[in-house]
C-alpha cells in the first residue's frame, strides 16, 4: 500500500536530488549546507510524530539527538567500532532510554509534559557535563587519524553525508508508513480526545510510549554520525535547548501532523537561518526575523504552508500526506 | 559559623530572587493557562533597564525598581496584546509558540544592541561579617526587596477589587464576565504584572552578578522548577518555593560539586511533577 | 408596557451546530417569565447567547428597546443583566463573602453593595455563618444559595436563573423557589429556566415552552399549565 | 574603438599589478560577543597590528613576490558550533589560503578539526590546551606554551615563600582549564604542598557564593584557578565581596587585561601566568623588538598590549617568516617551514614539536608570573616570576 503512495516517490525523489547536487560539480560547500537541512529534516519529521501525530509537545527532543551523538562518538571515536554500527547502537539504546522514561512521563498531559521535557533535558545535559567517561563539559574529541578508516577525512565526510541523506528519507518515510498504519490511527485518536480513545480501546499508555521511543531512534543515529562528523561533542552544543524549539519552530512553519509539511518546514527554516546568519546586513537581526515568521504563522496560519496549501489547491490534500 | 550554615543563608537570599522571577510566571500561568515563553528574555530586559538607568542616575540601585516595575507593566501590555491576546482561545501550543516568537524577536533586538557580552551594575552595598563569612549587603536588599514586592502583590491580590477580579477571573473566567468583570483587561492587567515582577527579578540580579542578554534563559528555567513545585497560580507559594529551593541548594552544596545542582533540581522537578502533578503546595481539585 | 428584555429571533450554536433556530422572547417588567423545554430543546443556551457567553448568529437582543446583540457580556452584566448560570459556576478558590463581593464588582451594584450584602444575608442566613469559608467547601444547596446571593449582589434589572433546583434535594429546591417569589414580590424582573415543569408553571406569570431549538408554545402561565400537550409531555398527566 | 583601447590598458594594467602583488587570505573568527569577547578582542588586535604593518612594508616577499595580507574573518559568538560552520565557510567559500585560531582552547580544538579536515594550516594561539595536538594533525602549530606550564611558576613561588599554605583550586570545566589545572595538581603534590580543596565550576558561572563558603570551610589560604576573563573577573570581585581571607590568588588569562584596573580593590595583589610580559625583553632575532611592539601598540588601541596581543602578532610573524622561507604561500613548503621554525622574537623563543603524537605543540616557548601591585600612579602589573626576569618582588600575603 505505502509503496503505491505517490508521497514516497516524492520522498525518494527527494533525496536522489539532495544527492546529486553536491556530487555534480564535487561542491563541497553546498554539501556543508545541505547536510544542515538534512539534520533539520530529520529532527522536525521526528518530532512531528510526537507534536503533529500524538499532539503531546516535546521541548526537550533534542535530548535524543544529543544522547545519540555521545553514543556514537564514544563507541566510534574512543571505541573503534565501525561508524554505521556505533550509530546503529546509539539509536537503539537511546530508543530503550526514552522508552523507559516514558512510560514514566507519559502520564503526564499537556503544558505538563512539555515541562517535564524541559526538565529532562536539563537534567541529562547536567549528567553528561559531570560524567567522567563522556569527558565532562570538555566533552569528547575525535581523533583525526579515525577518519583514516573511511578513507581519509575528505571521503568521510561524503560518507557521513550520503548516511545523513538516508536517515532523512528513512524518517520521512518512516512518518508516512506510521500515518497510513493502524497504530497511526490510534495515535491520531489520542491526539483529538486522549479520554475518548481510551474508551475506543486504545492503550494510549503503551501508544504514547511507543511513539515516545519510536522518534526518539532516527535522530540519535543522526546524532550519532552528525557530531563524528564534526568531530567534537560536548554538552552545550549536544543539548541546545534553542536547537529542540527550533524544531517546533519548523514544524509549524511547514504545518505539523503532516509528513511533507514537517520537511518542508525543516528543510525552508534552516535555508532562512543560514542566509540571515551569514548576510552581513541582517545577521544581527536573524533571530528577529524568524522569531517575526514564527509569530506571523502561529497568528495567521496555524497549519502552516501545508494548511495554506491546502485551502489555497483543495485536491493537493489527496496527493501530499 | 559552620559552613552549611552560612550557605544556606545565601541560598535562602538568592531564592527569594528565583521566588520573585517564578511569581511571575506562576500568575500568568494560573490567570490564564498561558506558559508565557518570554518570562526568560523580559528577565533580561530588567537587568538591562537597571543597567541603563544606574548609568544614567547613579543613585541607590534599589530605588530604581520603582520604573523598572512601572516599565515592565507597559512592557507587559505590549507584549500580552502582540503574542496573547489573538492566542488566548486557541489550545495552548498556540501561546506557548506565539510567546516564544516573541522571546526570539527580544533577544534578537537584543543581541543587536547590546551584544551577547557580560555587563555589571557598579553598585555595592556594605555587608556583614559573621566569623569567617560575610553576607554581602546586595543580596541582603536584593532578597529583602524580593519579599517586599512578594507581599505588595499578596496584598493587591487579596486586598483590591482588582486584584480580587484577578483571582475570579484565574477561578472562573466565563463567571467573572458574568459579574460585569472585563476578562480580556484583566487578562492583559494579570499578564502585564507578571512581565513586571520578572522584570524586576531581573533587575534584582543585576546588582548581584554579571549578566549578558541571554542570562534569563537560566532564571526562566529555574521558574519553571519553583512554580511547579509551588503549584501553579500560586504566586505566593511560588516565593516560598523559591525560598525552600535556595535553601535546598545552600543545604546539599557544602557536599556535592557545585555542577550537580541542576541534575538534581532538575530531577526532581521531573519526580516531583509525575508524583505531584498539581504541584507540592497546589490546591487538591479545581 | 413596553417589555424590559426582548429577543427577537435569536439564532446560534456551538461550533459548526445550530442550537437556536429563532427565538422571540419579551419579559416584561415585574414579571416571572419561565423557559421550560426537553433537555436539548435549547434553554440554556438561549440565555448563554442572550449573555453574549455565546455569539449570536443571527437576531438582536433589545433591553429597554436598546439593540444590545452585540455588546461583550460584561457589558451587559454592567447594565444590570444578570445571570445565575447552570452549574452555579462559582469562584471555587474565594471565599462565600469575596465571591458576594464579585457580584458588587460593577459601578452600579458598588454603590449599595453593604445593604445587599446584608439583604442576601438576611435571605441565606447559612451564607452568613459560612462566609469566611472556601466556596467549594460548600454543600450543593449552599453553592445555589452563593449563586443566588451573587446574582442579587449584581442588582439585576433582569434577572435569569438557568436551572435553579438542578440537583437539588425537593425540600432545598421548594425553600428556593419560595425565596424567588419573595423577590418577585419586591418588584424583580426574574427569568427562570427549569427542570422542573410543576413548580416553575404554578410560580410564574408567562411561560415560554421550547422544543428542537425553536418557540412551541407561549401564553400566561396558568394558561398553559392547563394545555393538553404541555399537560402530557411535560407535566407526566 | 578608444574605449576598447582604454578597456585593454586598463585591465591589463590590473593583472600586471596583480602579479606583483597579490593577496594572501587569512582567516580566523572573533568572539565580538558572549563570555569571551575581552579576550578576543586583545588577540584580535594583534593581528590587526601586524597586518597593517606588513601591508604597509609592502606586503610579504617571497620568491621574489609580494603579498598583501587581506583578513577574513566573522563573529563565532564564544560558541563552538559556530567556529565550525563559520570555519568550513572561510575554507570552502572564502578561500582562505591560511588561519589563525579563533580564542579560547575550546574554540581552538573545534576549529582545529575542520581545518585539519580540509588540509588547511592554521596557527594556533590564545590557546594553550594540549590534548588537541595529540590527535594526529598535520598543519596545527601552537604559538602559547601548553597549559601544563601554567602554573608551575605561582606553585614554585609559593614553595620558595610559604611552604606550608593550604591551596584551593577552584577552575572552569572547560579544556583550557582542566588542562591547566590537573598537572598543577600533580607539581604541587611533587613539591609538597598541600591541596586542601578542589572543584570545578561550569562555563557562565556567575554565582560563586557556594564554592566561596566551601573555599572558607577548607580553611585555604591561597586560590589557583579560574578560566577566562568573563569568569574570573567575578570569581575575584566575589572573593573581595565575601572578605575571604587569602593570601595569595592566582587567576588564569583574566587578570592580564588591561580591563582588570576596572575590578578596582578587588583587582589588588592578584596573579596571572603570562605568555609574555612588556617587561620581558626577549632580544629579537626576527622582527620588531616588545618595546617597539608595545609602543606601536599603544599608539593604535590607546591601551597596553596584554599576552593575547602579543600572541596574537606573533602568530603573524612566525607565518610571515614561514612563507618567507618557502617562498610563497604553499601549503605543503610552508608546513615544512613552519616545522623547522625555531626562532626568538619580541615574545620570546618559538619551536614545535614534529613529533607524531604531538605535532605543532609548542616547546620553545616560557611563561613568567605577574601581580597587580600599587604603587603611588595606581595598580601596576609587575613580573615577579621568574626571579631572574622580575620587575618587582612578589607580595605576600596580598593582604
Amino acid at each position: 500500500m505505502i509503496l503505491r503512495h505517490p508521497v514516497l516517490y516524492i520522498i525518494l525523489a527527494f533525496a536522489a536530488i539532495m544527492v546529486w547536487l553536491p556530487l555534480h560539480g564535487n561542491n563541497v560547500s553546498l554539501r556543508e549546507d545541505l547536510i544542515l537541512v538534512a539534520i533539520a529534516v530529520i529532527l522536525a519529521s521526528n518530532l512531528n510524530l510526537m507534536i503533529g501525530y500524538t499532539g503531546y509537545v516535546n521541548f526537550g527532543h533534542i535530548v535524543f539527538y544529543g544522547l545519540g551523538g555521545y553514543i556514537g562518538l564514544y563507541l566510534a571515536a574512543e571505541k573503534g567500532w565501525n561508524l554505521v554500527l556505533a550509530a546503529l547502537l546509539a539509536g537503539v539504546g537511546v530508543s530503550l532510554f526514552a522508552l523507559v522514561l516514558g512510560l514514566g512521563i507519559l502520564r503526564l498531559r499537556g503544558a505538563y509534559f512539555a515541562l517535564a521535557t524541559i526538565g529532562i533535558l536539563v537534567a541529562v545535559q547536567s549528567f553528561v557535563a559531570n560524567f567522567d567517561p563522556w569527558g565532562r563539559s570538555t566533552g569528547l574529541y575525535v581523533s583525526f587519524d579515525a577518519y583514516e578508516k573511511l578513507g581519509g577525512a575528505r571521503h568521510a565526510l561524503w560518507v557521513t553525508y550520503f548516511l545523513v541523506i538516508a536517515v532523512m528519507a528513512l524518517s520521512m518515510i518512516l512518518s508516512l508508513g506510521i500515518k497510513m498504519s493502524k497504530f497511526g490511527l490510534g495515535l491520531f485518536a489520542i491526539r483529538e480526545d486522549e479520554g475518548a480513545a481510551v474508551v475506543l480501546g486504545v492503550n494510549t499508555t503503551v501508544y504514547k510510549a511507543i511513539i515516545y521511543s519510536v522518534s526518539a531512534f532516527l535522530p540519535a543515529v543522526a546524532g550519532a554520525l552528525m557530531f563524528y562528523k564534526n568531530g567534537m561533542i560536548d554538552p552545550s552544543i549536544a543539548f541546545e535547548f534553542m536547537l529542540s524549539l527550533e524544531g517546533i519552530v519548523m514544524l509549524m512553519l511547514g504545518g505539523k501532523g503532516t509528513v511533507i509539511g514537517a520537511a518542508l518546514g525543516g528543510g525552508l527554516y534552516e535555508k532562512l537561518r543560514s542566509y540571515l546568519l551569514t548576510s552581513p546586513k541582517l545577521s544581527n537581526f536573524h533571530l528577529v526575523i524568524a522569531g517575526g515568521l514564527l509569530l506571523v504563522v502561529v497568528l495567521f496560519a496555524p497549519g502552516g504552508l501545508i494548511g495554506w496549501l491546502y485551502k489555497a489547491v483543495p485536491r493537493s490534500r489527496k496527493v501530499l500526506e | 559559623m559552620s559552613g552549611i550554615f552560612a550557605s544556606m543563608i545565601d541560598g535562602l537570599l538568592i531564592g527569594a530572587v528565583y521566588g520573585l522571577a517564578a511569581m511571575g510566571l506562576s500568575l500568568i500561568w494560573g490567570v490564564m493557562d498561558v506558559i508565557n515563553l518570554t518570562h526568560g528574555a523580559t528577565i533580561a530586559l530588567g537587568m538591562f533597564g537597571m543597567y541603563i538607568l544606574f548609568s544614567a542616575f547613579p543613585v541607590n540601585a534599589y530605588l530604581l525598581l520603582i520604573p523598572i516595575i512601572a516599565a515592565g507593566l507597559l512592557l507587559g501590555l505590549l507584549i500580552y496584546w502582540i503574542s496573547v491576546h489573538w492566542v488566548i482561545d486557541r489550545p495552548q501550543l498556540a501561546s506557548l509558540l506565539s510567546t516564544f516568537a516573541v522571546n526570539m524577536m527580544i533577544i534578537g533586538i537584543g543581541t543587536a544592541i547590546w551584544s551577547t557580552s557580560p555587563y555589571n551594575v557598579n553598585f555595592t552595598l556594605p555587608g556583614i561579617t559573621v566569623g569567617a563569612y560575610t553576607f554581602t549587603g546586595n543580596h541582603m536588599a536584593a532578597a529583602s526587596a524580593a519579599v517586599i514586592i512578594a507581599l505588595a502583590l499578596e496584598l493587591f491580590l487579596y486586598r483590591t477589587r482588582m486584584g480580587k477580579a484577578i483571582r475570579a477571573v484565574a477561578d472562573n473566567r466565563e463567571a467573572a464576565e458574568l459579574m460585569g468583570v472585563s476578562s480580556t483587561m484583566v487578562l492583559a492587567l494579570a499578564f502585564a504584572i507578571g512581565i513586571s515582577l520578572a522584570a524586576s527579578s531581573g533587575a534584582l540580579v543585576s546588582t548581584l552578578f554579571p549578566f549578558t542578554i541571554l542570562s534569563g534563559a537560566s532564571y526562566q528555567m529555574k521558574s519553571f522548577v519553583v512554580t511547579v513545585l509551588a503549584g501553579l497560580g500560586r504566586p505566593f507559594g511560588a516565593l516560598v518555593a523559591g525560598v525552600l529551593l535556595g535553601l535546598l541548594e545552600g543545604a546539599v552544596t557544602p557536599f556535592i560539586a557545585v555542577s550537580w545542582i541542576p541534575l538534581i533540581e532538575f530531577g526532581l522537578f521531573v519526580v516531583v511533577l509525575v508524583l505531584f502533578p498539581r504541584g507540592i503546595f497546589g490546591r487538591a481539585t479545581a | 408596557m413596553d417589555p424590559v428584555l426582548q429577543i427577537e429571533n435569536l439564532e446560534s450554536g456551538y461550533g459548526e451546530v445550530q442550537v437556536l433556530w429563532g427565538i422571540s422572547l419579551k419579559v416584561h417588567p415585574g414579571k416571572l417569565t419561565t423557559i421550560i423545554g426537553a433537555n436539548g430543546a435549547g434553554k440554556s443556551t438561549t440565555l448563554r447567547t442572550i449573555m453574549g457567553s455565546l455569539a449570536p448568529w443571527k437576531g438582536r437582543v433589545l433591553m429597554n428597546g436598546e439593540d444590545v446583540t452585540r455588546l461583550s457580556t460584561h457589558a451587559k452584566a454592567n447594565r444590570g443583566l444578570v445571570l445565575v448560570p447552570e452549574g452555579r459556576q462559582l469562584f471555587p478558590d474565594m471565599s462565600v463573602e469575596e465571591n458576594l463581593e464579585m457580584g458588587a464588582y460593577s459601578r452600579r451594584a458598588r454603590k449599595g453593595e453593604k445593604e445587599n450584602l446584608e439583604k442576601v444575608y438576611a435571605t441565606f442566613p447559612r451564607l452568613k455563618e459560612r462566609r469566611k469559608q472556601r466556596s467549594s467547601t460548600l454543600s450543593g444547596g449552599e453553592q445555589q444559595m452563593l449563586a443566588m446571593g451573587r446574582g442579587l449582589m449584581q442588582e439585576p434589572v433582569v434577572l435569569m436563573i438557568d436551572e435553579l433546583s438542578l440537583g437539588l434535594a425537593p425540600v432545598l429546591a421548594q425553600q428556593l423557589f419560595l425565596s424567588l417569589k419573595d423577590l418577585r414580590k419586591q418588584g424583580l424582573t426574574i427569568v427562570l429556566v427549569e427542570q422542573n415543569v410543576h413548580l416553575s408553571l404554578a410560580l410564574s406569570d408567562y411561560t415560554y415552552v421550547l422544543a428542537e431549538g425553536r418557540v412551541e408554545i407561549e401564553g400566561d402561565s396558568h394558561d398553559v399549565a392547563n394545555m393538553d400537550e404541555v399537560r402530557r409531555a411535560y407535566l407526566g398527566m | 574603438m578608444k574605449r576598447l583601447v582604454l578597456t585593454i590598458f586598463v585591465l591589463s594594467t590590473l593583472f600586471v599589478t596583480a602579479g606583483f602583488a597579490q593577496n594572501l587570505t587569512v582567516g580566523f573568527t572573533v568572539s565580538k560577543t558572549g563570555a569571551l569577547n575581552v579576550d578576543s578582542l586583545e588577540q584580535y588586535r594583534g593581528f590587526e597590528l601586524w597586518r597593517d604593518q606588513v601591508n604597509a612594508a609592502g606586503g610579504i616577499k617571497a620568491g621574489g613576490k609580494n603579498y598583501k595580507i587581506q583578513f577574513v574573518s566573522y563573529d563565532d559568538e564564544s560558541n563552538t558550533k559556530r567556529v565550525q560552520q563559520l570555519y568550513s565557510r572561510m575554507v570552502l567559500q572564502d578561500n582562505a589560503d591560511f588561519l589563525f585560531s579563533p580564542y579560547s582552547s575550546s574554540l581552538t580544538a573545534t576549529a582545529a578539526i575542520v581545518t585539519e579536515q580540509y588540509g588547511k594550516i592554521m596557527l594556533t594561539t590564545g590557546a594553550a590546551e594540549g590534548k588537541t595536538y595529540t590527535l594526529g594533525n598535520h598543519y596545527l602549530f601552537q604559538m602559547f606554551t601548553p597549559g601544563a606550564e601554567y602554573l608551575k611558576g605561582t606553585l614554585d613561588a609559593l614553595k620558595a615563600k610559604d611552604p606550608k599554605a593550604t591551596i584551593a583550586l577552584v577552575y572552569e570545566d572547560a579544556s583550557f582549564s582542566v588542562a591547566v589545572v590537573n598537572p598543577a595538581k600533580a607539581y604541587a603534590q611533587q613539591l609538597g604542598l598541600n591541596v586542601v580543596f578542589t572543584e570545578a565550576y561550569a562555563p557562565n558561572t556567575t554565582d560563586f557564593s557556594a564554592i566561596i563558603d566551601k573555599v572558607i570551610a577548607s580553611k585555604a589560604a591561597v586560590l589557583l584557578g579560574g578560566g577566562h576573563y568573563a569568569d574570573g573577573s567575578t570569581l575575584a570581585k566575589q572573593l573581595y565581596e565575601h572578605k575571604v581571607p587569602l593570601k595569595m590568588i592566582t587567576l588564569l588569562v583574566a587578570p592580564d587585561s588591561d580591563k582588570w584596573t576596572e575590578l578596582g580593590d578587588s583587582a589588588v595583589g592578584v596573579m596571572v601566568p603570562s605568555q609574555w610580559e612588556p617587561q620581558t625583553a626577549f632580544k629579537a632575532q626576527y622582527g620588531l623588538s616588545g618595546a617597539d611592539f608595545a609602543k606601536a601598540y599603544t599608539a593604535k588601541y590607546n591601551a597596553p598590549p596584554s599576552y593575547e596581543s602579543a600572541g596574537g602578532y606573533a602568530c603573524g610573524l612566525v607565518l610571515q617568516r614561514a612563507i618567507e622561507q618557502a617562498g610563497g604561500p604553499d601549503t605543503a613548503k610552508v608546513a615544512a617551514a613552519l616545522n623547522a621554525t625555531d626562532i626568538t622574537t619580541f615574545y620570546g623563543r618559538t619551536k614545535f614539536s614534529t613529533a607524531a603524537n604531538e605535532h605543532g605543540l609548542q616547546i620553545g616557548h616560557a611563561m613568567v608570573l605577574a601581580q597587580w601591585q600599587k604603587d603611588k600612579s595606581g595598580l601596576v602589573k609587575q613580573v615577579v616570576w621568574p626571579l631572574a626576569a622580575k620587575s618587582a618582588n612578589l607580595v605576600y600575603p596580598i593582604h
